[in-house]
């Protein structure tokens, strides 16, 4: 395959371009597309329509209705439906119009999905990526804002990504499709339509980062690190823009990667900076969030100054527009979990 | 292609129980006649102000029910608001209305306020606003069948309350349909899945979607009756669902109508059909409009005139006009209240999440 | 009561496509009818020692298929083994060894070794074991839309890959069958939806689960044709099971096979059907016992006698034999394993978890 | 209601009665159906069979089929229709056969049932007790043995709890069931047929606790604390048993509500013992364990003489029976758990 994209990647214009987080996904499925005829897009609206972000734009007219199609509007068929794909060979790439409506797929997810390879011993593996468009903030109707990034990630035999950034979204799309394991790609939709530079060529993902796998420290400081995913890593790094006005490096890690979390990155930017506040914006209890205050509880404990903050989304159902904002850790939320950390004081 | 509305009809519903039927299913009078006229009209109004109020940035988004408004208000009027129980999706403010159903609370949900609606369901039998495709025919199931349980002694009339199960040609791809279809037939639950073929589950048309392109045609395999019937004709919907209903209360179980009929305009403000089919579509498939279709019927049976529309019609955008002050009106929510409600017995963690909140938000 | 075989046939599958139907649907032959009857035999011998081998202790539980055997194999004996692939639930034991599953391997499963079986699906047709009920129909139609999409330049034979998804009376209630239904409909999958309707679902008849009493009477409102057979009739369920093969492998789409039969064990070794059902039941439901009434039509047709089948059941006792034989032999799988398949390629948290297990439970 | 209870409560048998788990839910839940005539049992094979495991054998029998029955075999059908009963003005007490079972109906749970009072502002009170008979154990097929806790705990708007004992089982699913919110109860299936003694009357909960709310101290120690819900209680104590005859006093602190948790009382038996081993059978990453250790690790964070250990399932799929051992916690990796935070030594 790798020839084929030596091929493709010629024709590609330059390097840097300025693409939307929604362009720069439709261009890496249109690559994807191209490059592995066995890769298939489907979903609700994502033919004809293009999706009712626009993400799947174009390409049913480019690869045809046999490669891009709309499914019925049933969430467990499509991911049925897309791993008995999988077990015929293909490389499935459904989406779930957003996040809410995964539920539905979830028994198929959970038994399925993320079993078949073990069921199977290996015999039947799932390169199945899973686009779930993400996270709230853009005022939408009931269940099109939640984060399950924390049910994802506890399901053993799935792999969780989030891009907080066009260029992480292009890159990170073609990693994960070119993965042979399940990916849950959770899009944060907030983002869809901020424009950045995107580095077409391969391996020039995050602020020095080279490689696609793990975390990235997209702004670096030393008194405290801001861990995050999706569209808080930009809402992180307004905070530490802030802070900094006042004399506080506050350091920012886009975890990245949900499952498996990249313990090394987290204990050595803590160890580091001795505090951390971990963000998100799904429900506080048993929240990923959790997770990353344990494992950095665990890692740092020698080091760490301060218990590690969590500024989190609340324990009640994920509020309709006008609360959003309550709802969500905004600056001033994630400012006195800072202020906590920094002022702690053994008691 | 023919207006969608013309599909062959089918029904399986056998004869009326009479003496049910009076209650239910007495032919409309001129002043009813004419009462259906005066909902379609307040609905067309209130559909486009709504669209213009988004276009405005009065409320973030709405999705229209224009072109359906027979079908609801056809479906609204056959209920007993005293004893039955309808169960909407995101798109039926038209029964909403014929229910009535305050509408200044109903929008409320359309302005991001509050999911569900302001509206208090269980005072006006119109369960909260739904926004998960099919997610609450299970519901009409479930209702349906705690009437049956609580026998018709519960009721002062004869006869069970009916639950009314709103669902898309879309939504009948869900496997919870399935689910909740098997379910009511085998405990004969008195409920009446009302489908709105409306030709379009957004971008995706029912030949895409229904296989074998009729929901009502899958009633048979469940052993259910069915009644087919042209949506865009206010007076064949609640005849059927009159008649839907009045078997339902009677004991002998479920019953499918589907309404065919055309959804017109977007599938929500955010929509573009441009994308996914022409004018020409739109006006074949849609057909004659219902509320022209109903004015031609009025006036035919001499029930009412020119005068008569022109007034209601007037009604109407004063009417729409009101509620619009009462949408600019209504004010957020107390942020509080996103933990008030979660549970009737708080938990000491949200009280503590609450309290945090106070702190961090309200005081800043 | 009436024996659940002979309940009204239903068969709405139009006339084969000749040329397809000849490669799947030939007539038995004399060796042909023996071999059916060699399979039934194995099939009943393995079965009954299976039970045995759990009262035995050697296996903590077993799903028993008595009663089942002439729908299983029936239905197996119509699989083209090089380009169809069959989807089973927990009790196609029957159809496992139609295939040629190495019944070792598949025994595997219920000696708790692993949950999928120790045998290759990819290399056997045979997906791997499914303990939800319902779970793997939407794969077979996936599959099998895959085979679509293959076109049938992909096969060295004429026409397609047919997916085969079993399933049971109970597991119809599934909102993902009715999805799969749908889709396949809708995109003409070449998918032959197999229910063996065994009269229960663990202790509820299928009177309380299948409104409307007939999951094929189904098919219609999908659009699709369905056969309803005699279960219990192997040469019928042969029959069926070919014509419905064809019609997919023509890319005529989807065909629903209901074979009536009877489920004549418990659910489970750990099942007391004597709670919900009297032996009366039982005896009435089942029939007459699909093995006898075979061995008379082979008689009547000439092609065995009592030797014949005398012969072939020591036979199948010899093969079960061995068969307990391998069963004793199989080893637990080492731990290692369970970190091993989790994914194609592991991460470093599975790595790490596996380096802890290893040091903490391997070297105690 | 309490004077109907009251009423039954007098013709109870002696306080100190023999039962198992299995019988204790049982008989509660006779005595649930007894007092309130709106609750309803139902679910599959929970009639006629009396269920799968027996826990309903003869209530169909005694309350008739209208109040115990047995549904279609369909698990979003029975949330889904305890919902629409509930809007009835009914107590719905639905059981979902296996843990494994009730992925189909995590739609109806997390859109529906969890929310319904919300999306109501309160008009629409969903008191439904969802009895799932949960963990492994038990050598059972797939799907069988499996910990939803995780999932369950992190849905604004649900309750959770686990009984680890027979007494425990019978209070608090009476307590449960009268509760006006929704109630996951996840019985322990391992624990089913052991058999202690249950102190029928009311408020007699756990050792020396008078509160069905919150968690409970099972065995007092100074040198750490045992976090552990369900079946790994009872493995717990017997690794508080072992430890002892080394000199080792641990503690052992039965969580039991899994939601709301009880953060108090993980704080006044850490802040105690200054050390904290979590155990339970589910996976590892975002496992409830981690909830625990962050709360943990914040409210003790002067205290804590070691990181808290968290001994847990691997991220596996759950394993056939034949390797559930090496999957479940069991006595030495726990031991190798309290080693670890008894030997650490700051770096
Ligand atoms: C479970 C679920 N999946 C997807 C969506 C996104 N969505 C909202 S409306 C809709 C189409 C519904 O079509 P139909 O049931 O025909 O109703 P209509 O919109 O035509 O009234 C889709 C896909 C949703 N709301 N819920
Ligand atoms: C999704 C799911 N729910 C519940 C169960 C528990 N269960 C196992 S088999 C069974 C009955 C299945 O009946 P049917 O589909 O008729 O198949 P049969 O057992 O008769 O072969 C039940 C309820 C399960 N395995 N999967
Ligand atoms: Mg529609
Ligand atoms: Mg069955």
């Amino acid at each position: 395959m790798s020839d084929t994209l030596e091929a493709v990647r010629e024709t590609l214009p330059m390097p840097l371009v300025q693409l939307s987080m929604q362009q720069a996904i439709n261009r890496a499925l249109g690559e994807i597309l191209d490059a592995d005829d066995r890769a298939l897009v489907f979903g609700e609206d994502v033919g004809v329509l293009g999706g009712v972000f626009r993400v799947t734009d174009g390409l049913q007219a480019r690869f045809g209705a046999h490669r891009v199609f709309d499914t019925p509007l049933a969430e467990s068929g499509i991911l049925g439906t897309a791993i008995g794909l999988a077990m015929a060979g293909f490389h499935p790439i459904p989406e779930v119009q957003f996040d809410g409506f995964a539920y539905p797929a979830v028994n198929q997810i959970i038994t399925q999905l993320a079993r078949m390879n073990y069921r199977s011993r290996g015999t039947l593996p799932m390169p199945v990526t899973l686009r779930v468009p993400s996270f709230g903030g853009i005022r939408a109707p009931e269940h099109h804002g939640e984060s399950l990034e924390s049910l994802f990630a506890h399901v053993p035999g799935l792999k969780v990504v989030s891009p907080s950034s066009p260029q992480q979204a292009y890159h990170l799309l073609k990693h994960a499709a070119s993965m042979p394991d399940p990916v849950i790609f959770m899009e944060p939709k907030a983002r869809y339509w901020n424009k950045a530079g995107v580095n077409l060529a391969d391996n020039v993902v995050g602020a020095g980062s080279a490689s696609l796998e793990g975390s990235v420290v997209v702004r670096p400081g030393k008194h405290a690190t801001l861990i995050a995913w999706g569209a808080m890593v930009s809402r992180c790094l307004q905070v530490a823009e802030l802070a900094a006005e006042d004399g506080i490096e506050l350091e920012v890690l886009d975890l990245r990667w949900l499952k498996p979390i990249d313990e090394a990155a987290l204990a050595a930017s803590v160890s580091r900076t001795r505090r951390a506040i971990v963000v998100h914006e799904g429900p506080h209890t048993a929240g990923l969030g959790a997770e990353v205050a344990a494992l950095v509880s665990q890692s740092c404990f020698d080091v760490l100054r301060a218990p590690v903050e969590r500024v989190t989304g609340f324990d009640v159902p994920y509020p309709s527009g006008d609360l959003e904002d309550e709802y969500i850790p905004n600056i001033d939320r994630i400012l006195f979990g800072v202020q906590r950390v920094l002022e702690y004081r053994r008691g | 292609m023919a207006p969608r509305a013309l599909a062959a009809t089918l029904d399986t519903l056998p004869p009326p129980v009479s003496q049910l039927l009076e209650a239910d299913a007495s032919a409309p009078d001129p002043a009813q006649l004419r009462d259906l006229y005066r909902m379609l009209s307040n609905v067309r109004q209130l559909d486009r102000d709504a669209v213009a109020w988004q276009r405005q940035g009065l409320i973030p988004g709405y999705a229209p029910m224009l072109g359906q408004e027979a079908a609801q208000v056809g479906a609204g009027a056959a209920v007993d608001k005293n004893r039955d129980f309808v169960f909407p999706t995101y798109r039926e403010m038209g029964v909403a209305y014929t229910l009535g159903v305050n509408m200044v609370e109903y929008m409320s949900t359309h302005k991001a306020i509050w999911h569900g609606g302001l509206y208090d369901p269980v005072a006006t039998h119109f369960a909260p606003f739904q926004a998960v495709v099919g997610g609450s025919v299970l519901h009409a199931v479930g209702w349906a069948h705690g009437q049956t349980l609580n026998g018709p002694g519960a009721s002062v009339y004869a006869g069970l309350g009916v639950g009314l199960a709103f669902l898309g040609d879309g939504a009948s791809s869900q496997g919870d349909v399935h689910e909740a279809m098997n379910f009511a037939a085998i405990v004969k639950a008195p409920v009446v899945f009302f489908v709105q073929n409306n030709g379009w589950a957004i971008s995706v048309p029912t030949e895409q979607q229904v296989a074998g392109g009729s929901v009502a045609a899958r009633a048979a395999g469940y052993g259910m009756p069915a009644v087919r019937v042209d949506g865009n004709d206010v007076l064949a919907v609640l005849a059927a669902t009159q008649r839907a209903v009045a078997h339902s209360r009677a004991g002998l179980g479920p019953v499918v109508v589907e309404a065919m009929t055309y959804r017109r305009g977007p599938h929500s403000t955010s929509d573009d059909p441009g994308r996914y089919r022409t004018l020409d579509d739109e006006k074949i498939g849609g057909g004659e409009d219902p509320l022209s279709r109903f004015r031609k019927v009025l006036s035919a049976r001499g029930v009412a005139d020119a005068a008569f529309f022109a007034g209601v019609d007037a009604e109407a955008q004063q009417h729409a006009d009101d509620i619009r002050d009462g949408v600019v009106a209504l004010c957020s929510r107390p942020g509080s209240e996103m933990f008030d409600f979660v549970f009737q017995e708080t938990t000491p963690t949200l009280g503590a999440q609450a309290r945090q909140w106070r702190e961090e938000s309200e005081h800043v």
